[in-house]
This record gives structure tokens, sequence and C-alpha cells, in this order.
């Protein structure tokens, strides 16, 4: 079972990133669950949101604890939570930046398998394809380019079903560059 | 149909499916998007031969309810918490009428403090409303419980309130099999009222019965509620055999062949329960789930039945009764009574405090070590949180660890000296 | 059929079966009270059950119920004085009800449609013998007709009618309608024998074979009173000048006349002379609100342009002026002379002060007794002092009017009727007061009297046509429905609707309603909400 | 002819008249008028509330021909007219709670459309929502309000007898100044309910925009069921405000309930008027004015103020109240008061805008 976490703040879309992770998931016949920090969010406030992936049936309804990835996609949160908490050492994190993990988690990067922590520019692509700062989809994208659990098109799909139309295009679009900029790192790419 | 949606989301497409002919509305976390949902799928047409009423209050929802299915159509509502108690006088007064509504709470806990998560504080609180109270383990389990429940009321005769825990159950997105509306109008048929208001047969409801009737009507009452038991039965059996589905029932056993414990638990807690007592199989540890599902009606005899030979029995309760003790407990014993078990309640998980699969384990191994020193047990108690509080209060402690009732008594007797 | 659930779902009007009619200690009861109009009317008209008829259109109706008393409807709606209506309670509240008015359409409604009276359905053979065709004569010998006894009249002046015929002027009393109103008398089987003065009342009850008889002899004899005077003053009398008048022969009296007196012949005497184109003063001894004559027609008089010499007396009189002496009231009302005064300028006088009965015929009559101007009865049964002899109208104590005298003709003839049958005739007890006070003059709607269209005054000065025109239909419906059915039950629904436990039952056009004392509880309400104060409550006995 | 004859013996204030044409007596009148709350219901003797509800809801059978039905909120109407086992109602009818008959009715509402939609049938069974003035300016008020601004097909129906007479005569939100009930005795400075407070439902009602409202008194059945036929003719909600007075709490004969509502209205104490979309559209003038003293004097909820002790200032204030009243709704003149702005709503709704 993969168990990811995802970290931001209220409006950012944290809870629909989660939800759209495990439609993802669901669309290549996984089973998945999401579910939010439950609280009541307000625009700014830190958002904790859950989501699980497996292939049998999800039972349990507790918090993640142990996440196998973290998701963060509000950088200013690294010092203000501790957004790693109980991290799986074999884990991924994706980070919503425009520097790179060394800089941006140094710690991180040293305790985590190489290539296992890896910022992306979320919020940039967004506000280019989106025109509005939601970095969910580019997160979810890097995710799936980072861990390979699933595919850039279930991310695509997720978001087109859920907002049909330009909306959802946008974000489709957003995730193909997140996707490309993570495969490309991977590719040991320079992406500055 | 397979879709991964939210929880609230499911219930709401379930109502639809029943066909209902009036959903009342009034705002309160975490039930809210499941009226929202049913608002727009009337809006919009998806769900036709509907009302979809904006009221201004949950008493309000109730009444509108009770009017409606006093009208002749199959009423549905939501509430939680606060909404709930806004709303009981109508609530008693429903199955007084003998309405078959059906409602969902989604279970969130009564302030004061106020306080949005789940515990079953409200849900219990309605323990002798009248009302058939169905809980739900999963979002699965919730979204056929409620199609099964329009036609137990409808059987019965009474309403009835399908209790799915707030926010853990409503907000999760998880994958979902919704019946075609083939199955349900198969499964449910339209709906024929026990009586209602028609000016082709005038009748007057809600009369007043003074002492000459009131106790047989009573008695009549009980023995609707003791009519259900076997109904939820029969109609869980048809569900399933319609759908495939495993939901519903009165109660459902995980692990229970020679479980050396049983813990008896009721909501989404059950889903935790079962990841957390597989790896304790894995550790040889023999730990029995029972699911109950029908807490209104209780089902005596299939718990007596559940719990068979062990002598290790838990209830894991999210809420207590202040001054007594767990809610179950008088229910379990009774059901077991002769049977020489040994029953506790672990109370954990109130205001939405996460019972995790350790906790479970806890409480497994708690049991199974002989802990238990009292009826009654708080388990995952934050000791540092509120001895921070009594010591400066009244010079006392607690000790690390669950807290037994004796224990938390044994304080004042210290103050006392 | 519906799955109805225990005890908190109940059958449709399954109340019925709890009789509330225990809790009540008062009943209300229906009460059938005597309206101030009827109780008023000499001739015991049933107005307030008439005027219910006339209400509803069935006018045919209401002549039958209203010609149960009185046989002479057309000629009363002209002369009557309607005292009826002073004491009519809708006066408390705007204006009396045009009773007489619509007594009169009634009464011109028959005639137009020549109704008649219906004849006896058996004659009992028993034969009456009436002398005088006056009011009261016609009156008893109607009632004695229906009775189906033989009547016959005698009557000593050339036409029957006396006093309606001889003693009031035709523009108040055309004499097609009075002629017109006899003969439905005749037509019944009544003989009139018309220029037959009676000398021997005894000799002709026994020479005729009759059973009874009953005198109404009019009082046809005007009072005199000694004026000083000089040969050439002109003194008439008033009967003598109106009889004058009526028979349309050509009356020479002078252009300034002076009528002496205050009753209402002085008046009828006046306005006569206006229409010769004289110019009457009525000289009288006290001020207009002693004035005995009717106020109506004195008021008329006065719109007319007759002048009154009020408080005055004529102490003399010479060929073209009299001597008026002053008068005042002592505190007693009466006038008494000042000494003082003045001249009148007068071409005559006519001495309207009072008429009487010639009363000889009776005198000669074996232990009947007479007193001042009347023969004494038992007014129970109006039998005289001679068993069988009865006497009715003028010659009997009471108000002298058309009125009074048709209803002493009704009961000299039910007296005649029990004497025939071997009994004495009592009057019924009557029914309590329908008093204002015990009615809701809530709900009546303020209306105005019709004002029956009068002629042009200019006309009515010279020319005897009738003044008082009849209403029209909807005028006269319009008056009969301003009837406030005082203490009698007028079919309002008020009871039916305003009980908050449905225990009145309504019984259907014309048969009221009645109490269901099942669930009667005895609130009252029905009983305070009576437009008409037909309703009481009575204790329960318990 | 007859008919054309203006009828002035009772004229149109009495129940009926036989000499009406028929459709012009009160449906009260009719020999088979509905009875919709029918003999041996147990409300006091005089009840003024038995005698308004079957006035009104016999008219609203009239109206929709039957097709009609009740919710009914707690109180002396639901407690006299359905003690087990019996039913005075000859309706569907239906108690619930106190505080919730505008919620059932609209409810009941929904369920009469959705049924006859259902059906195909076009014969929608109406709604009357109805209450005392406990249930419907105190408990009942959020409920009702609540309809009201929904604007749902109900017509509620107040029985406003000006306290909580049921539970033994306490004070409401409609109980009049100075007026003794069991919590405002006759005692203290002010003896009676105080000065200043309470609630006017029909004007708050007009100022939910709703299509209809009126006041109407037991003293007045032509009046009352005109406003009940008018108001089903309306769809949305409406709301019916009508004086019925209690024999048991005023302290008035049983047999006066008629007379006190009269005089209620005809010192201006009540004013009797309709509204149409937030606005006042007729006002029943005053037929024959009366000081308010001839009101008050009747009843014993107001002993002190008629009395040998009473205090001529305390009755001078309350004739001051009618008088405001005289003059706010211009109960003499003929005049139709502007009270107040209407709500934006009620031009939607009369589709004004």
């Amino acid at each position: 079972m993969l168990q990811i976490r995802l970290h931001g703040r209220g409006g950012q879309g944290v809870v629909t990133a989660a939800e759209m992770l495990s439609l993802a998931a669901f669309l290549e016949g996984h089973f998945a669950q999401a579910f939010p920090s439950f609280g009541s969010e307000r625009t700014g406030a830190p958002v904790v949101a859950y989501a699980r992936i497996d292939d049998k049936e999800i039972r349990t309804h507790e918090p993640i604890l142990e996440p196998n990835a973290v998701v963060v996609q509000d950088k200013t949160l690294l010092g203000a939570i501790d957004v790693f908490a109980g991290i799986d050492p074999q884990g991924f994190a994706i980070i919503n930046s425009a520097e790179p993990a060394e800089v941006v988690v140094p710690d991180l990067v040293k305790k985590l398998p190489a290539g296992h922590v890896l910022t992306v520019p979320a919020t940039d692509f967004a506000m280019q394809k989106i025109g509005r700062p939601l970095p969910g989809a580019p997160m979810l994208a890097a995710l799936a380019a980072a861990t390979g659990v699933f595919a850039l098109e279930s991310v695509q799909k997720s978001f087109q079903s859920r907002y049909p139309g330009k909306v959802g295009d946008a974000n489709a679009d957003t995730a193909a560059l997140a996707y490309e900029y993570i495969m490309n790192l991977k590719n040991g790419g320079n992406n500055a | 149909m397979l879709k991964q949606i939210e929880g609230s989301l499911g219930i709401a497409e379930a109502v639809a499916l029943c066909r209902p002919g009036a959903v009342c509305a009034y705002p309160i976390s975490p039930q809210t998007h499941i009226v929202e949902n049913l608002g727009k799928m009337v809006k919009t047409g998806k769900l036709q031969d509907c009302e979809f009423v904006n009221v201004e209050s949950e008493f309000s929802a109730i009444s509108v309810s009770i009017g409606a299915s006093a009208g002749g159509v199959r009423a549905y509502t939501a509430t939680a918490s606060q909404g709930l108690l806004y709303m009981v006088e109508g609530v008693y007064n429903a199955s007084g009428l003998g309405l078959p509504i059906v409602m969902t709470v989604a279970s969130r806990a009564i302030g004061a403090p106020i306080n949005i998560w789940n515990d079953h504080s409200d849900s219990l609180s309605q323990r002798d409303s009248g009302w058939l109270q169905l809980f739900c383990e999963s979002n699965q389990d919730a979204l056929d419980t409620h199609i099964m429940a329009f036609k137990i009321a409808e059987e019965v005769g009474l309403p009835v309130m399908v209790c799915m825990d707030g926010f853990v159950l409503t907000h999760a997105f998880e994958r979902l099999d919704l019946p075609s509306q083939e199955q349900v109008d198969q499964f449910l048929p339209p709906y024929e009222p026990r009586e209602f208001l028609d000016p082709k047969e005038p009748i007057s409801m809600g009369g007043m019965v003074g002492p000459e009737a009131f106790t047989e009507l009573r008695i009549l009452q009980q023995r609707k509620m003791h009519k259900a038991l076997p109904i939820i039965e029969r109609v869980t059996k048809e569900y399933r055999e319609l759908t495939g589905h495993h939901s519903g029932g009165l109660l459902d056993c995980y692990n229970c062949d020679n479980a050396d414990v049983k813990l008896i638990i009721m909501g989404s807690t059950v889903g935790t329960a079962k990841d957390a007592v597989d790896e304790l199989a894995k550790q040889g540890i023999k730990a029995g789930i029972i699911s109950l599902k029908a807490f209104r009606p209780f089902p005596y005899e299939a718990l007596r039945a559940a719990i068979g030979d062990t002598k290790n029995v838990v209830i894991v309760e999210r809420h207590f009764s202040y001054g007594a003790r767990g809610i179950l407990y008088p229910e379990v014993e009774r059901a077991l009574r002769g049977t020489g078990a040994q029953i506790h309640t672990a109370v954990c998980g109130l205001g939405g405090r996460a019972i995790l699969g350790s906790t479970i384990k806890d409480i497994v191994n708690y049991s199974l070590n002989n802990k238990f020193s009292s009826e009654m047990t708080w388990f995952d108690v934050d000791t540092k949180l509120i001895n921070s509080y009594l010591k400066d209060t009244e010079g006392v402690t607690l000790p690390e660890g669950p807290l037994p009732e004796d224990v938390l008594m044994d304080t004042l007797q210290k103050v006392r000296a | 059929m519906m799955n109805k659930s225990f005890a908190a779902t109940l059958e449709p009007a399954t109340s019925l079966a709890n009789k509330t009619g225990s809790w009540r200690t008062l009943r209300p009861v229906n009460v059938f009270k005597l309206p101030p109009c009827n109780k008023q009317c000499p001739a015991g008209e049933n107005i307030q059950q008439w005027l219910y008829y006339a209400a509803e259109g069935d006018y045919e109706h209401a002549w039958r119920i209203l010609t149960e008393e009185n046989p002479f409807p057309a000629c009363m709606g002209r002369v009557c004085y309607h005292t009826c209506e002073g004491k009519c309670n809708r006066g408390f509240l705007d204006e009396s009800v045009g009773i007489n008015s619509v007594e009169r359409f009634l009464g011109d409604y028959a005639l137009e449609h020549k109704l008649s009276f219906r004849k006896p359905v058996r004659e009992t053979g028993k034969k009456i013998l009436i002398v005088g065709s006056g009011p009261a004569g016609l009156s008893a010998a109607y009632h004695l007709r229906r009775y189906g006894h033989s009547v016959h009249i005698v009557e000593m002046a050339g036409k029957p009618g006396g006093m309606m015929r001889y003693g009031i002027p035709t523009y108040r009393l055309p004499r097609n309608i009075l002629d017109a109103e006899i003969a439905r008398l005749t037509d019944m089987g009544i003989t009139i024998e018309c220029n037959h003065p009676v000398q021997d009342i005894v000799a002709e009850k026994k020479n005729g074979k009759y059973d009874a008889v009953i005198l109404g002899l009019g009082a046809s004899i005007s009072t005199n009173v000694d004026i000083p005077s000089g040969d050439t003053t002109h003194i008439l009398h008033a009967l003598n000048v109106l009889e004058e008048i009526s028979s349309d022969s050509e009356v020479q009296i002078g252009r300034k006349v002076a009528v002496y007196g205050g009753g209402n012949t002085a008046v009828d005497v006046a306005r006569s002379l206006r229409r010769l184109g004289a110019e009457p003063i009525i000289v009288y001894r006290r001020n207009r609100d002693k004035m005995p004559a009717n106020p109506e027609e004195m008021d008329d008089a006065i719109k007319e342009g007759i002048q009154v010499k009020w408080l005055s007396t004529i102490a003399g009189a010479e060929k073209d002026s009299l001597k008026i002496e002053k008068m005042k009231l002592n505190d007693q009302g009466w006038p008494e002379p000042t000494g003082e005064f003045e001249e009148l300028a007068a071409d005559s006088v006519v001495l309207a002060i009072g008429q009487n009965v010639d009363l000889s015929v009776c005198q000669k009559v074996e232990g009947l007794q007479t007193e001042k101007d009347a023969v004494v009865v038992d007014h129970e049964n109006m039998m005289t002092t001679v068993p069988g002899i009865f006497a009715a109208g003028d010659m009997v104590k009471g108000d002298r009017t058309v009125t009074a005298a048709i209803g002493m003709g009704k009961h000299a003839a039910r007296g005649v009727n029990a004497y025939l049958k071997g009994s004495v005739y009592k009057r019924p007890a009557k029914h309590e007061d329908a008093r204002f006070e015990d009615m809701h003059p809530w709900y009546y709607t303020d209306a105005p009297k019709t004002v029956r269209p009068q002629l042009e005054l200019a006309r009515r000065t010279n020319t005897f046509d009738e003044v008082q025109h009849g209403l029209t239909e909807e005028n006269a419906i319009f008056e009969a429905r301003r009837c406030l059915s005082c203490g009698n039950c007028m079919e309002c629904d008020n009871c039916y609707g305003v009980c908050p436990d449905n225990a009145v039952v309504k019984l259907g056009p014309g048969k009221g309603y009645e109490f269901n004392y099942d669930y009667c509880k005895g609130c009252g309400v029905c009983a305070q909400e009576c437009p008409c104060g037909h309703i009481k409550m009575v204790p329960e006995k318990i | 002819m007859l008919d054309a004859i203006k009828f002035y013996q009772t004229g149109s204030n009495t129940v009926g008249n036989r000499l009406l044409n028929p459709s012009m007596r009160a449906v009260q009148a009719s020999s088979d008028r509905p009875n919709t709350l029918i003999s041996g219901h147990r409300a006091c003797q005089g009840c003024g509330e038995a005698l308004g509800a079957r006035y009104a809801i016999d008219a609203a059978m009239r109206a929709t021909g039957g097709q009609l039905m009740i919710a009914n909120a707690t109180g002396c109407l639901e407690v006299f007219s359905t003690p087990y086992p019996q039913s005075a109602w000859r309706l569907p009818w239906i108690h619930s709670l106190f505080g919730n008959s505008a919620a059932v009715g609209s409810g009941l509402a929904v369920a009469a459309r959705v049924r006859a939609k259902k059906a195909g049938n076009t014969n929608v069974p109406r709604v009357i929502a109805q209450g005392g003035d406990g249930g419907t300016t105190d408990i009942g008020f959020g409920p009702l309000s609540g309809m009201f601004e929904r604007n749902d097909d109900v017509l509620y129906i107040c029985y406003d007898n000006q306290a909580y007479m049921n539970t033994g005569v306490q004070r409401s939100s409609a109980t009049p100044p100075a007026a003794r009930t069991a919590t405002t005795q006759l005692v203290g400075e002010e003896p009676g309910n105080d000065w200043g407070k309470g609630k006017n439902v029909p004007l708050i009602a007009m100022a939910h925009g709703i299509p209809y409202v009126a006041t109407a008194s037991v003293a007045d059945l032509k009046d009352l069921e005109y406003k009940v036929e008018k108001a089903m003719s309306f769809h949305g909600a409406r709301y019916i405000q009508i004086l019925v007075p209690c024999p048991l709490g005023w302290g008035s004969a049983s047999g006066s309930t008629v007379t006190v509502a009269r005089l209620a209205c005809e010192t201006g104490f009540y004013p009797i008027f309709e509204a149409e979309y937030g606005k006042i559209t007729s006002v029943r003038k005053i037929r024959q004015q009366q000081p308010v003293v001839n009101f008050l004097k009747l009843q014993r909820r107001y002993a002190h103020l008629t009395g040998k002790k009473a205090d001529p200032k305390v009755l001078a204030r309350v004739q001051a109240m009618c008088d405001d009243n005289i003059r706010s709704f211009d109960l003499l003149g003929d005049e139709i008061p502007e009270t107040m702005p209407v709500a934006v709503q009620a031009h939607e709704r009369s589709h004004e805008i």
C-alpha cells in the first residue's frame, strides 16, 4: 500500500489534489482512498490531506502517520510544521519550489535515497497554464514521474473528468510540464 | 457501477436511486455535502419528481420531512451533532407517528465545547428516540445501508437513522460500487404509504393519547422494533443477493473463529480494526471484530451467537454516558448474561481523535493481558495534557497509559485525603 | 384502505360519540316575543309577520296575513295614523319602518291583482245583525263571516263606509279604494242594507231572527261650542263641511276660514279647505306639543301653507273678524286664559272640537247601560250589558280612529262567536315584549326610511288628488326589509353560524332552527348574537 | 329585482339571511356546509378558536373543492379536537409539534405536488397550517418565517387569543399590554402585561413580501370567509391572523365571544386589514366606533382598568393605543394607509420587476 500525505495551505487545492490522486489510481484499476485532515479549513491555514493506493480493498480510516510519500504544495510550511514526520526511509518527497531540493531540504535529501527528494516549480507552471496558483496537478504529475506508481495520463484524466473543458485541459497541460520537468531531472537533465 | 467519489456524493447518489419525493436541507458539517449533491441533482433534473427544500433550521428540516412523509412521499434529510439535537423534538415525533423517514446522521461530537469532528455522542443521544439506528463501517456500507433503510423503514413503519462517521466517511474519496437504477427499482418498489393525508380518505394523524392507551401504543411501537430485526436480516439478504455487496445486516463478524478476544465496534473504526487484527494475527494473537450495525433495534440474540464462547469481550466506544459508563455495555451484558464472558468498555476517538490501528492493538493486548481493572477504560489519553490541569487545580496526577475508570475515581480519594 | 396507526391516528368525525350536551347548565330556547308594532296596532295586526313575507316579495301571502286581522289594507294604508311606527324599534337605530306605506302597497297590490277573501269553509247557520257599516261594523262583519256566520249590515246613510266615507277627505282616501275593499266583503256574502236607520234594536233582532247584534254607530254629531257671535257669522261643523266636500256639492264658505280645534278632524278640514282655494287658519288653545292631531298630517298641513294660531281661543265672532283670547299653559299643561285679546280676520269658523255618538237608539234598549258618549261593554268580548248585543267603534270608550274601530270590530266578532257557542271570549295572553335592549342592533345596517313620493306641494293645494302616493314595489320591499323582526326569527342564520359546537340545526326555508341538545354546551353565543332577541337562555333542570 | 335591492335588514352583517341570494350568504349559512370541525369536540363553552377554525376551514374547503389538508400546531385547538379515540375533523389533518406546523405544512405541500405530478393529476390538494398565537408568534416563529421566506404554497392561519390558553393563560408575544395573564399578574407598578413589548406578526409577514396577509375576527364572518377564499386564490405563502376571544383566558362571558371580538374591532383595538405583496390593499373600517372601555369592561383580564380602583391613566393609554391604530390604519377614513416600504421580493413575486 502506498500512503501519501499532502501538505499545503487552504485555497491551494490540497484536498482536491488528494482526491485527484485517488481518482488517478482508481482509473488505473487500483483501490484508492483520499481524505482531508478534517477541520474547518480557511484560506491560508495549513491543510493536510491523505491518499492511499493499494491493489486490495482499503479498510483502514486512520490518518497517515508513516507516509511513503509526502507532497508539499507550499514551501513556506517547511519551517512551520514537521511535514516529513514519520516518512518512510525509502519514501519520496516532492516539494513545490523552483530551487533544487539540495537547497530547500538539504537534511531530507541526505536521509532519503537519491532521487527521492525532488522539487518542481509547480506554481510557476500553474500560473503559466491556468493563470492561478493551483499547484495540485503539477505536483501529482511530479509524484507520478518520481514514483512511477501511476501514469501522467491518469492524472490528466482525473482533472479533466473533474473539471471538464478549459480548466481541466489547463491542469492537464500543467501536469505535463511538471512530468517532463521531473523526468528530465531523473534523466540527469538540468532544468535550470 | 464503480466510481471513485466522496462518501457524501455516494450517499446522495444512493438516496437519489431511492426516488425520494422530498429532501430537506439545513447546513451542518459534516453532512452538508450530501444534501448539496442532492440539491444539485434535483435542480439539474437528474432526480425527478422530488423537491429540495432549503429550510431555516434542522427543526424545520425534520418537520418538513414529517409533513412530506405524512403527505405520502419518501422523505429524506441529513444532519449531525447540534443539528440532530436541535431537531430532537421532531425526531421523537416522527417515530411516534410511524413515519418512514430516512435520515443520515454524519456522526459528530456535541458541544460545548464546540467540536466538529467525529464521535458517536450525537447519534447515541437518540438511543430512545424510537428510530431504527443503523451504523455503517465504510462508505460502501453506508451507501448500501441507505438504500436498504428506505425499504426497512417502510416495511417496519418507523423512521431510520443511518449513522455514518462524519468526515472519516463522509469526506473520504473511495471506490464505491453504485447499484443501477433498475436494480434499486427492483429492490425498492414505488412508495406505498401505509397511511397518509389524502382528501379521499381523511384521517387525523397525531391525536392526543392519554393514559388509557399510551402504554399500549408504546408496546406496539416496541413490537415494531422487534419486527424490525428479522426484516433487517431479510432485506439485507435480498440486497446482498441482488448486488453482491456485503453490506448491512444486524452485525458482521471478522476473524471471529477461535478468537481469544472479540471487539465490538460501531462505525468506521471497524475497517482500521480489521487491518490491526490482521497484523496481530501474524504475531499469533487471535482477535476478532464484531461490527455492530444495528444499534436500535439491538440484536441481542445475534450478538450472543457472534460472541459464542469467547470470554474476552471489549466494546470500543466513541462515546460514554456521563455519570455512568459505556452506553453499549448494558446491552452487551444483557446479551451475554450467563455466558461468563468478561465484558469491558474501551472509550476512545472522542471529538475526532483518530482511532489508530495501534489503538486497537493496545486494546486487544490490554484485554488479553487481563489489564482491565474496571468496566470502562479510556485509551489514547494525553496524560500530560490532563495532568497539566489536574496538578495545578487539584494537586493530583493520573498515571501514563490507558486510564481505567477506577483510577480516575481514585484521584478523588486522593484529593479528599 | 390505509393501514392506520394505533391510537395516534383517528377516524374522521368520531367526536360525534362525545355528547357534549351534558356540560350544559343553561339551554337556549326560541322565544316568540311581541313586537312593539304589533303591540301598538289598535287593529291587532301581525305587522312583523306580514312584513316578513312582503320582504320576500310574497305579497299575496303578506296580504293574507295582514287581512287575518284587518280587511282594509288599502284604506288603512292611507288613513291609519300608524302609531305602530312611533313604537318601531328601528326608530332607535335610524328611522322607524314605514309600515303604513307597505300596508298600502299590499292593499293596492291586492286590489290590482283582484285578490279576494276566501269564503268560509262551512256555514254555521247563525245570523248576526250589524248596525252601522263604518269600520267597526264592517270589520266585525268580516270576521264573523270568516267564522261561517251569516251577516247582515244595516246602514242609515246612502252608502256603506261610515266615517271612512263621510269623515275623511278624498285626498286622503279616494272613494274607489273604499268601495273596492267593501265590495270584497260583500263578495264573501255579507249583505249591506243602506238607508236603513234603526229605531228599535230589540225588535230588529227579534224580527230578523238574529242570534246576536253588534252595534257599530259612529260619532257623527259634531260637538258644539257656544261662541258669542252675530247672526252674520258663518259657524259651521267640521263633519258637515267634510261631508259636503266629499259629496262634491258646491261649498260656499269664504276665503279666510278659522278652523277651531287641534285634532285630526281640524287638520282634515283645514287641508280640504286649502284645496278649495281658501286660506284656513287653525286656532288651537294649546301648543304644538300638546296637539292631538297626527304630527305627519300637521307637518303636511303647514307645508301646504296652513297657518296656526297657537294658545288661542275664540272668544267671539263678528262678521269678518274673530276675537281671540291668548292662553297660557299651566303646570299640568292645561290652557288658562290670560285676559289678552286680539283680532283675527275671518269669514267663517269651522268647529272641529270633537264628535259625539247619537246614543238615543241604545237608550231605548232595556238594560243597556250607557255612560258619557258611550255604551258600557266588557272590553274582553265587547258585549254590552244586554246578552247578545255587542258594540264596537266610536260608541265604545277608546280611541276614535278607523284603526281602533276595526280592532274593536274584530274583538266584537270574536266575542259574538264565543257567545254563539255558549262560551265567553277571553283574549289570549300576550307574548313577552320584544324590547330594543334585548336585540343586537349592530347587525342592522343603517338605512333611511323610504319617503313616499308626495305630490308636489303646489299641486296639492288645489286638487283633491291623493297627496300620498304609494310605494313602488322596489321601495316597498326595501321598506319591508328594514324591519328588525323584533323578537321573532327572520332566518338570518346567525345562531346557526355562530355556534362553536355546530349544535344549531337549520330546518330549511320558513322553518327556522332548532337546537341539538346532544351537543349544545349552553355557551349562549347564539342568544347573544341573535339580532332580534329570539333566543333566550333558560336554566337547565339539573 | 329582489336581489338587486339593497338589503338593509341585517345586510351583510349576519351569517346568512333567507332574503339574500345564496351566493351572497356565508359558507356558514349553508345547511350543507362542510363542518370540517364537527360537534363533540371538547372546546370550552363559547370557544372563539373552535368557531374561528370552523369558519376558516369550511371556507377553505369550499374554495378548494374539498382538496385540503391541515397541519395543526399543539395547543387548545389540537387538544380539544383530537383526544384519543375521537377526532372532530373531517378532512386530512395532522398534528406534529407545537412549533413546527408551518414546516409540516411545507412538507405536506411538497408531497401533494409530487404525488399529483407523479399521478399526472393537476388537482393538487392545498395545505393550511394553523396554530394559536403562541405556536405562531413565539415558538413556531422560525419555521413560520422560513415558510414565508421560501414562499411555500401554504396558508398559515393563526388563531390569536392573545396568550397561551392551553397551558393556563400565560403571556405570549401576542398578549396586549396591561392584560392579565398567569405570568403577567395584576401586581406591581404596571399591573398586567408590560407596555412596549410584543410583536406584530401580520406586519412582519408583510415584510416577507408574501402574496397575501390579512387579519380577521370571528365577529365578521363574511370578511373572514372572503379573506380565506382570497388567500386560497393565491399560490405561495399566505398568512391570516384571526382574533378568537377565549372566555377562559380573557375572563369574558361564554356567550360574549363574538361580541367581544366585535368590540375589539370597533374600538380600533384590533385593526382588520389585508395586504398583497407587502402592501395594504384594504382596511375594514369601523362601523360603529366605541370607546375601548366598552371592550375592556367585558373582560376580567382588564378588570384593573375598569373597576372602582381603576387607574384612568392606564385606560387612557389603552385608548391612545387604539387611537393610534385608527390613525395608522385609517380605520375611520377612506384611505389605504402606507405602512412600510415593501420588501423587494414582494415586487418580484408580484411580477412588478
